[in-house]
Order: C-alpha cells, then structure tokens, then sequence
C-alpha cells in the first residue's frame, strides 16, 4: 500500500507519522512538498500535526491556502482516504474540507497529555479496527484543539455519525464541543482528529491503542484492491 | 500608498476563551464594572500602487481568502489613510 | 540615505558600554588610533563579562573536561559526546535570566531559540530539551506573572521547533524575588563524522549570512546613546527580542540540508552580540581575517548603522563559510524554506576584522586581539564561612507525621510540576520512555531513517540552591551528585555535564567565595563520578540592589542506556514487590526541606557528600537495574525518604507499607542525606538481591512492602493514596489559578 | 453602559512573525501591491455604571496592568457607544 505525507514549512510531527507508516504498512510514505500541484497515485493521503507557518494568524489557516490543497481536494473527491492529525486537523477545516472551526483551548494553555477517546463510530474507514463505544489511551499536545460547529452544523454532523471519537472520562482537555476529537467528512473518506494515535503504536510507547486508525484504513484499502 | 487597519471579531454567540479569561482577570484586579470582554485581531495593511476603490476591493478579498475565518470571524475594513504616489 | 558612524567617543561613553578605564587603555594600545564608535562597540561587545567570561576563566580552567567519551569539550558552540557505534550527543545549557524577568514569555523563549541553536549549528538534530527555573517568593507580587510567562514562552518555543521537553527544575525562593533564572538545556543526535565546527578555513571564502533579516532588537541600553546622533531612529526602542520558532524549525531544516551537500567548511550561529561575536569567533580560530559589507546584510528596518547591526541580537540567525562552488545548490535550500541567504564578505589572510559600510570602513581590527586579548582577571574572594552541626536533639521533631508529609508534599517546592510540563510537548518525534515526573527523561536514539538503535539517552537537571548558599562547595558537589543519581536511578550510565553557573556581583569577595568554591566542589564531583564537563555557561550579577540571588550552579546531566528496554522508571512496581532502601538511613537535617517547610528554619550545614558512596551505590543500583531485579526505582532527595516513597508510590498507582524501628524517626523519614536510593524488587528475587547486596558491601535496608492504596510508615504515617496525590497535585494549579 | 475598543499593536522595530507570515501567504495568494502587514489584538469591552471619563481612565489602567505589553506593545483606547443609564 502506497501512503503519502503532505510536509509543510512547520510540519514537526511528520517525522512521528512517517516512522509509524513505516512501522504499520512496512514500507515508507511518500512525501509532497506543499508547493506541489499533483499528488502521485495514492491509497492514503495523511496530514501530519505540527505548526505550519507557525501557526501564525490561525492554526492552519495559512497552510490550508497552500497550492497542494487543491491536490488533496481532488484526491479526496476521488475517493481517496485522507488523514489529518492535529495540525492536519486544523488544516482541513480552514481549508474547509471539514466543517467547524478550531479555537484556543478553554484553559488558554498547549497541554500534552494522555486522554481517553470513544469511538463514537466504528463503522468508518479509520476506526472499523475497534468497536463501537470502545474506550482507548491516546496522547494529545496542542494548542488550539476547541473544536468549534455552530449548532446547524452540529446537529447534521451528529446526526450524520460524522462523530468518529470524542474524550471521555472526562477527559476533555481543551473545551470542545460535545467533547468532540475527531470528525470525517459527509462522504466518510476525510478523517480529522486532534489526538496523536502515531504517538501510541510500540511497546516502546507505552501502548498500541493508536494503532487501530491506521489498520483500519489499511484494512479497507485492502478490501478495495481486492 | 494606502494604509489600512482590517478588524477582525469572533461573531456573535461564539465562544471567546480568551474574552472570558481575560474578564476573569481584569474582575480579579478590581475592574469590577466590566461586562464583558470579546478579544478580536487587528491587520495594519500597507498597500502600494493602488487607488482607494481598488484597495478596498482587494483588502475586502485578504480577508475573504485568509484574514478572517468565516464560520466564525467577522471582518471590517478600514482605509487609514491615502497617498498619492 | 548616508547613516552617521561617526560619533565623539567621550568617556562617559566608554563607561556606558561598560568597560573601565584600564581596559580602555588596553583597547587603544591594541587598536593602535582612538576606535570608531563602531569599534567601540565591537570591543566592548567582545569583552564584556557574557563573551569574555573574565571574571571567571580562571576558575572554569581548573574544572575536568576530558574522558575517552569527549569529542569537543568547552569552546564550540556545545558539547560533542561518543555514545557508540559512530553516534554522539551534542549538547549545552544556557541562561537567559535578565531578558526574562523584562518580558518572561519572550525572554524565555528566546532563551530555548539559542539553546537550540547552539546545538543545530554543529549538525546535531535536536532531540530533548530541559529548563531549570528559579522564581522569587511566590507571595511576590511578581512571581505569578513571571511563573506564567516563562513557562508559557518556553512551550510556545519548544513545541512550535519541535523538540521534546523531558526535564527541568522549579523552584521558589525569596531570594530570587528580583532576579529570576532561566536556564535553558538542549542536546541533539549526530554522527560523528557529521559534525560541524565554527573555525574558518582557507582564504578568499565567502562568508554568508543565512536565516532571519537583522533589525534592532537587543541592541543594548549603551546605543540609546545613538539616538543623539541620528534622529531618524526612533527614540523608545525596545531592547526585547521576540522569539520566532517557526524561522527557527526552517533554519534547522535548511542547515540540516545545506550540511548533506558539503557546503559548509564552518558555521556559528549568532547569539550575544550577533554578528560581531560569530564573524570574530569564526576568524580568529582559523587564524584567518574576516572582511564583513554590512551593505549586504539582510535587514529589516530602515537606516540601520553599522554600530546597530555589529551589535544586534536578532534572533534565528547564523554565519557561515561555504564552498563557494557550491553557493547556488546552497542558495536554493534556503529560498526552499523561505530563508535569507547572502553573501556578506569574505575570509582574508591578514588576521584583521574590517568591517565596510556605505563605501566607509568603520572598523579595522586585529581579530584574534578581540578575543585572545580580553581581560582576565583574578578577582578576589572570601573563603565562605561555614554552619556548625546541627544537633539532631535540638531539631523539634512534628508533633503528627501525617501533618508534616501534607505539609512538604504540597509545598511549593515539592509539589508536582505536572502544571508546568504538561505546557510541554514531551512526545514529540515519538521517542520518548520517559515523561517529566520520573528523575530523568529517557528518549530513545534512532537514526537518520527513524531506525531504532537500541539506545537511548537520560537527561536531568539539578542544583540545590540552598544547599550551595550554606556551603558552596558542597553543594556544588551535590548537585552533580544529584544529577549522578537521578541518571542512575533510570538505569543510565552518567556520560558527561553541562553547568549553568548562576551567581551575584563578582566584584564582591563574598560572591566570588561562592563562585570559587562551587566551581571546586562541581569539578571534584565530576572527576570522581566520570562526568566531565563539556559546556556550560557563567551568568553573573544576578543581583538587584545590592541583594544576590542564591548560588545557583545548574548542572544538566546526560546519561546514556546501551539497551532501552533495560531501563527503569519511578513507577511499574506491582503489589507485593519489596521495598529497598539503597545507603544508610536518614540521620541529616541540616538545610532540610523538613527544617524549611515544617519548622520555618534554614539553617544548618547541607549534607555531605561522599563521592566513593556515590559512585558505588550508583553503580549498584545501575547492575540492579540491568540484570532485571529493580521493577522501579527512585533517588532520595530533597524531602528525604519519605517524600521519595510518597512520590514513589503516586507512580506506581499502589500504596507501601514501610516498618520502622528506630528513634529520632523524624531524620530517619526527613533526612537528606546523600548517596540513596529506593529500589523495588519483586519478592521471589528480594532474597537474592538482598544477598547481593550483602555481598557488594552496599549500606541498604530492605524497607518495606508495595500494596494497598495506603501509604503507612510504621505507626506514624497512614495516608491514603488519593489524599497524598490530591495535596501533590493541588498546589501549582491553585496557585496559578 | 459604555462600548469601547481597545487596540493594541506592537511597537515598531519589534518582530512581528505573525504580519510576515501573513506577508508571505498573502503575496502567495496572488496580493501583489501588499507593501507590509502587522498583527495586533482589539479587545471590544463593556463596561456598566459609569462615566465616559472614569472609563476612559480605567480603560487605560486595564491595559497597563493587563492587556498590553508596554515593554513590547502601544495601545490606544476608543470610546465607541456611551448609552446613559
Ligand atoms: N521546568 C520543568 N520542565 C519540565 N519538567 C520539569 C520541570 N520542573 C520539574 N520537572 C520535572 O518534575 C520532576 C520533579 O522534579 P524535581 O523534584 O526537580 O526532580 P528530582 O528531585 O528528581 O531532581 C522531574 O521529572 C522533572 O524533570
Ligand atoms: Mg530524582
């Protein structure tokens, strides 16, 4: 499987996501410059987190309005998974790939720590691995991590079980509403979350709950090669 | 050269977490007739070889396409000043 | 425009930039003419105390500094340490005290930017950051701001660059009411054989300017003196330099790249002084000249003099020599990352410092005379006075124990920092074993392709600066000692330090006592514990009308573990694991937490410290750990054993149950002295651990037992473990709230 | 009640990382005659029970103490609605 990592003037948590694609699909990502127009034939497409541009103005904004987003649109429109981990998040939103917008956290502080995440729906590309409800360890380390959807767009993501994880245990860390981690698009192939899941895959870790998103998509990547 | 100053404000009925934390602090300090607080961004722009409309125009695109965040950013715009070159 | 270079040098002039009439003297007899106002501040940026180092050469050449482990001691930008297999470790600490207290976000910030900085322009990716932090009474009306500011801007630098912060110290003290300390830690991974150094080699080489634009930032208080002179700049300018991580984490990249392509025949970033101090540096250890046309200079503000660009201190900026065959495939990585990247003069053989602005020259210097000639002094010291003994008999004993453990738990000083490093990104590039809240940070070593290599690297901060106020001496060896154990405690092997020594006025005999003996008392430390010195950083006259801060020499440890998966930590103990007390049972209150916090006194001789127990109680404890026995393990410190099975039993999410059968329990449970360790090993081994023990002559005790939610210290202590971690936990966050 | 805008901008000379990113991206997108942008904040405050002038004093002692940087920022205080009680 062929997997592809978008790399900004700012990404820092590529290197984390390009060593985890290499752990988990046993052969090393691509990687695009933002200053591409093309994306070469892919079968996943992952934002990595970091502060592009410095995250300077918003978290995102400026990277979103980069020549490779319309790559990553078109892609996308075809149909191919695309991933966006923390600053990818972000980035999708801005670029309006996803809906909501990403605020300061309610404490006003980055915080690093360990969360707990439900997987609010199990039945999406990225999270088939687990179970629906299923309660899993996953570290977070942002800033802006407030996810934000003014109450129409709330109620139809909701509805629409575009939920893929939420903090639980009262874990929230940063405000967000309804507890919201991680949402996809209407088509269930745009997967944003701010939670760190290439942060929790070895031993080494500590844990392997990250693991899932990733054998998710390589789980359904297979079924649709086959 | 056109000076301008471009505003840009949480809309209404979104949240501010700095506004409150910022209320929060300046109550604690003893301001205590402050009602609210909502923390907005401010863009001094300089914009060379334009005329007046023109930049208005334009400077109404930046936020459109980058300075503010539509789904929950109001802009506004104004001309500070303009020379003629 | 023509910008005024010139500029009438009177002496009121020469004492504002803070040199005295006899180096003055010296500046003319080596200059050869009365210098150019450029030239001036040249000199005085090359011989102040933050370049020169002149209060104190003297006695950082009496400290160790070699050992088969050391590639590079002091002198380049930051240390170069073999750790196998063809691998090192590059690292350095440094302060940025003063620009924190003015502006605690920016100051701090910028204090991580140069840290980084030193480490990334010898080659080395950064991989783990600490801060060492010192902060006045936090009843001061100041403190809560500063607290919030540093902590938030070394976050907002770090996290932003990308590099983990897995370490670092916090403490508070009225005596750094005035005067608060940043000390900033970085260390980075390189081959050995990619290292990169700042001499300067060969004639006629283009020297190039990379990074960010210079503007005036830092240009210190003796230029306000310009503004007499032109009146197009403006009269309130902020000395404050503001950090710019973004810059920064595209310089890195850019270095790292330009680097591969053999460009680079030397590189120095610009810090203190900027281009003045790295076009000097690279010159004269080359035994080359360097000819500068600050008409080339990237800037960006208008009608800047050259005195302001020779001395700015603009941020994310570096110098370099390059192969000039090379400058295009080199330019074009810098454009890549949105970088400047110019050409602004050239290596010569006439060991001169030129300096061209406007068609004028406004300097013509002898280069190595900048550096080599800077004054040295020997200032003299008092010899600091010492405590008597304190008489254990005459140290009021709490009147309920449980009290007392509450009390220091959730005092400022030893409350859990989980307010301060969760501000961090820890788990950044995903090679962290341990977080912040253990006694070192462990980050696994990969290669350039991400390959794990089966290593990993533990690195800690310590000083107790209270310790170092009662004697000096002794707490300059304690504070390696500390760092020695808190390294062991994980399992790594102590390789090497960097020192941040922090002190007052050195004028003063008294803090030049202080300075003196803490400078002993750290290189015998480190001679007897195999941990040379390899960089480090003086910063003197921290002190606010005529009050100093406490002696505050920071020693940043790093320890290497040949095998990750061997590595321990403070928590993964199960029930039912015994409970080993590595050294002798407490019986030191002198300087205590205990005394401090319970009692309100400071007073007494600090604990001793003996460097043979050290060394073979760390060397124990380090067999223990890597033959499997230890399921976790701590070091005793401030707060004694009580606070480290306190702290102990939080990790390990289990209660202890400790027995006790001795009198005075108050310096058996509070007591500091040194040399110690808790160890838990699983029962079915605790027999034979305890005969090896037995057998290598170590002092140990086996303590008691894990389990329970419940710590219980004999009949005197009884806490559960919610309550111990609720008065652990509450104080920062309440504090800061 | 009164309405007031504070704003508050850096001072010149300072770097101001965010106006040249924004610089950058914006000319990236295509705004050619951008000469030079600078960020700053705007804080819309409301305050009840009280006089146009004791708010404009206690305005400028909120920045002081708290919403401005004066080591690094300049402020300036407008009075924007006064309504009478
Ligand atoms: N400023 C800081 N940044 C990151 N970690 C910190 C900081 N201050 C303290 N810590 C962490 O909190 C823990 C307790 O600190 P400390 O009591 O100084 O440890 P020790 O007694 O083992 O030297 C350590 O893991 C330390 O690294
Ligand atoms: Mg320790």
């Amino acid at each position: 499987m062929t997997t592809t990592i978008i790399q900004f003037p700012g990404s820092n948590r590529d290197a984390d996501m390009i060593s985890a694609l290499t752990k988990i699909c046993d052969s090393a990502p691509q990687l695009v410059w933002h200053t591409e127009t093309e994306i070469p034939s892919t079968d996943l497409i992952v934002i990595p987190g970091g502060f592009s541009y410095g995250d300077y103005l918003r978290s995102g904004a400026i990277a979103a309005r980069s020549p490779v987003m319309d790559a990553i649109r078109n892609r996308a429109d075809q149909g191919v998974p695309v991933m966006g981990v923390c600053n990818g998040f972000q980035i999708l939103t801005e670029a309006g790939l996803l809906p909501g917008a990403m605020m300061r956290n309610s404490g006003l502080k980055f915080v690093c720590r360990e969360v707990k995440l439900q997987v609010a729906n199990a039945n999406t590309l990225f999270s088939t691995a687990y179970f629906e409800n299923q309660v899993i360890r996953c570290p977070i380390a942002h800033h802006d991590g407030n996810f934000f959807a003014e109450a129409n767009t709330l109620k139809r993501i909701e509805a629409e079980g575009q939920v893929v994880f939420r903090y639980a245990e009262n874990t929230n860390p940063n405000g967000s509403i309804n507890d919201i981690a991680g949402i996809i698009n209407k088509q269930g192939n745009v997967l944003g979350m701010m939670p760190h899941p290439e942060n929790l895959i070895e031993d080494f870790h500590g844990g392997k709950d990250g693991r899932g998103i990733f054998e998710s998509v390589i789980g359904a990547v297979r079924i649709i090669a086959a | 050269m056109i000076r301008a100053r471009i505003t840009v404000t949480l809309k209404n009925g979104v949240l501010d977490p700095q506004g409150k934390a910022i209320e929060g602090s300046l109550s604690a300090l003893g301001f205590e007739n402050v009602d609210s607080v909502r923390q907005g961004k401010v863009f001094d722009v300089e914009l060379k070889n334009t005329s007046k409309s023109d930049a208005e125009q334009s400077l109404k695109a930046m936020c459109d396409q980058l300075l503010a965040n539509t789904v929950i950013e109001d802009f506004s715009v104004t001309i500070i000043q303009a020379i003629d070159q | 425009m023509n910008i005024k270079n010139s500029i009438e040098i009177t002496p009121e002039l020469v004492a504002s930039h803070g040199l005295s009439g006899d180096e003055y003297d010296r500046i003319l007899e080596l200059t050869g003419r009365e210098p150019s106002y450029t030239e001036l501040g040249i000199w005085s940026a090359m011989w102040n105390e933050h370049c020169s180092y002149k209060s104190s050469k003297k006695w950082l050449k009496t400290l160790p500094t070699e050992g088969p482990q050391v590639i590079e001691g002091p002198g380049e930008n930051a240390g170069v340490v073999d750790i196998g297999d063809g691998w090192c470790v590059v690292f350095k600490m440094e302060s940025h005290n003063h620009p924190s207290f003015i502006e605690p976000y920016q100051g701090a910030a910028t204090g991580v930017g140069g840290i980084l900085r030193d480490v990334f322009t010898m080659g080395a990716r950064p991989v783990a950051a600490m801060n060492a932090l010192r902060f006045g009474d936090p009843e001061h009306h100041k403190t809560r701001h500063l607290v919030s500011g540093v902590v938030a801007g070394i976050g907002g630098y770090g996290n932003c660059f990308g590099v983990p912060t897995v370490g670092g110290e916090v403490q508070f003290h009225p005596r750094y009411n005035q005067n608060n300390l940043v000390n900033a830690f970085a260390a980075g991974i390189a081959r050995i054989d990619g290292i990169f150094r700042s001499e300067a080699k060969g004639v006629g080489l283009p020297v190039v300017y990379l990074g960010a634009k210079t503007g005036r930032d830092g240009v210190g208080g003796a230029t306000m003196a310009s503004a007499e002179f032109d009146e197009n700049i403006e009269q309130k300018r902020p000395t404050v330099q503001v950090g710019d991580p973004f810059t920064e984490k595209c310089l890195l990249e850019a270095c790292m790249e330009l680097m591969k392509t053999g460009a680079v025949i030397a590189i120095q970033d610009m810090g203190a002084a900027g281009l003045t101090c790295s076009a000097v540096e690279m010159g004269a250890r080359g035994s080359l000249g360097v000819e500068l046309d600050l008409d080339k200079v990237p800037v960006r503000e208008e009608h800047m003099s050259a005195y302001e660009m020779m001395l700015s201190e603009s941020q994310e900026r570096m110098l370099m020599v390059l192969r000039p065959e090379l400058e295009t495939e080199a330019n074009a990585i810098f454009s890549k990352w949105g970088l400047d990247f110019a050409i602004v003069g050239k290596t010569t053989d006439d060991l001169r410092f030129r300096v061209l602005h406007q068609g004028e020259e406004v300097a013509n210097l002898p280069i190595r005379e900048l550096g080599d000639e800077a004054p040295e002094y020997d200032r003299p010291y008092l010899e600091p006075g010492k405590y008597s003994d304190l008489n254990i008999a005459d140290i009021e004993p709490p009147k309920d124990y449980n009290k007392a453990l509450i009390t220091m738990l959730g005092s400022p000083n030893l409350a859990s920092r989980r307010w301060v490093w969760e501000q961090y990104d820890s788990l950044i590039q995903a090679n962290t074993l341990q977080i912040p809240g253990g006694d070192a940070g462990v980050v696994r070593v990969c290669d350039e392709n991400g390959n794990d290599t089966g290593k990993a690297l533990a690195f800690t901060s310590d000083v107790n600066p209270r310790y170092c106020e009662a004697d000096p001496y002794e707490g300059g060896k304690q504070a390696v000692a500390e760092s020695y154990r808190n390294l062991s405690a994980c399992g790594a092997t102590p390789l090497a330090t960097t020192d941040n020594l922090n002190f007052g006025n050195p004028e003063k005999p008294e803090v030049m006592g202080q300075f003196v003996a803490a400078v002993k008392g750290i290189g015998e430390a480190c001679s007897a514990l195999d941990m040379p010195i390899v960089s480090g950083n003086v910063s003197l006259y921290n002190e606010t009308n005529g009050k100093a801060i406490l002696p505050t020499p920071t020693i940043g440890a790093v320890g290497l573990i040949g095998d990750h998966s061997k590595h321990c930590a403070i928590g993964g103990a199960d029930t039912g694991d015994i409970i080993f007390l590595i050294g002798r049972n407490g019986s030191h209150l002198g300087q205590s937490s205990y005394m401090r916090e319970c009692l309100g006194r400071e007073d007494g001789p600090p604990p001793i410290v003996d460097l043979y127990a050290e060394r073979q109680h760390g060397e124990f404890v380090r067999a223990a750990i890597n033959s499997g026995y230890a399921t976790s393990c701590h070091d005793i410190s401030d707060g004694g054993l009580a606070i480290a099975l306190a702290e102990m039993s939080l990790a390990n999410g289990l209660g202890a149950e400790i027995n006790l059968l001795t009198e005075h329990p108050h310096a058996v449970l509070f007591g500091e002295d040194q040399a110690r360790y808790l160890l838990t090993v699983d029962d079915e081994w605790a027999d034979m651990f305890a005969a090896n023990s037995e057998g290598s002559a170590i002092a140990f005790t086996r303590v008691g037992i894990v389990g329970g939610n419940m710590l219980k210290i004999g009949k005197l202590i009884s806490i559960s473990l919610d309550e111990l971690r609720k008065t652990h936990e509450a104080w920062f966050p309440d504090y800061m709230a």
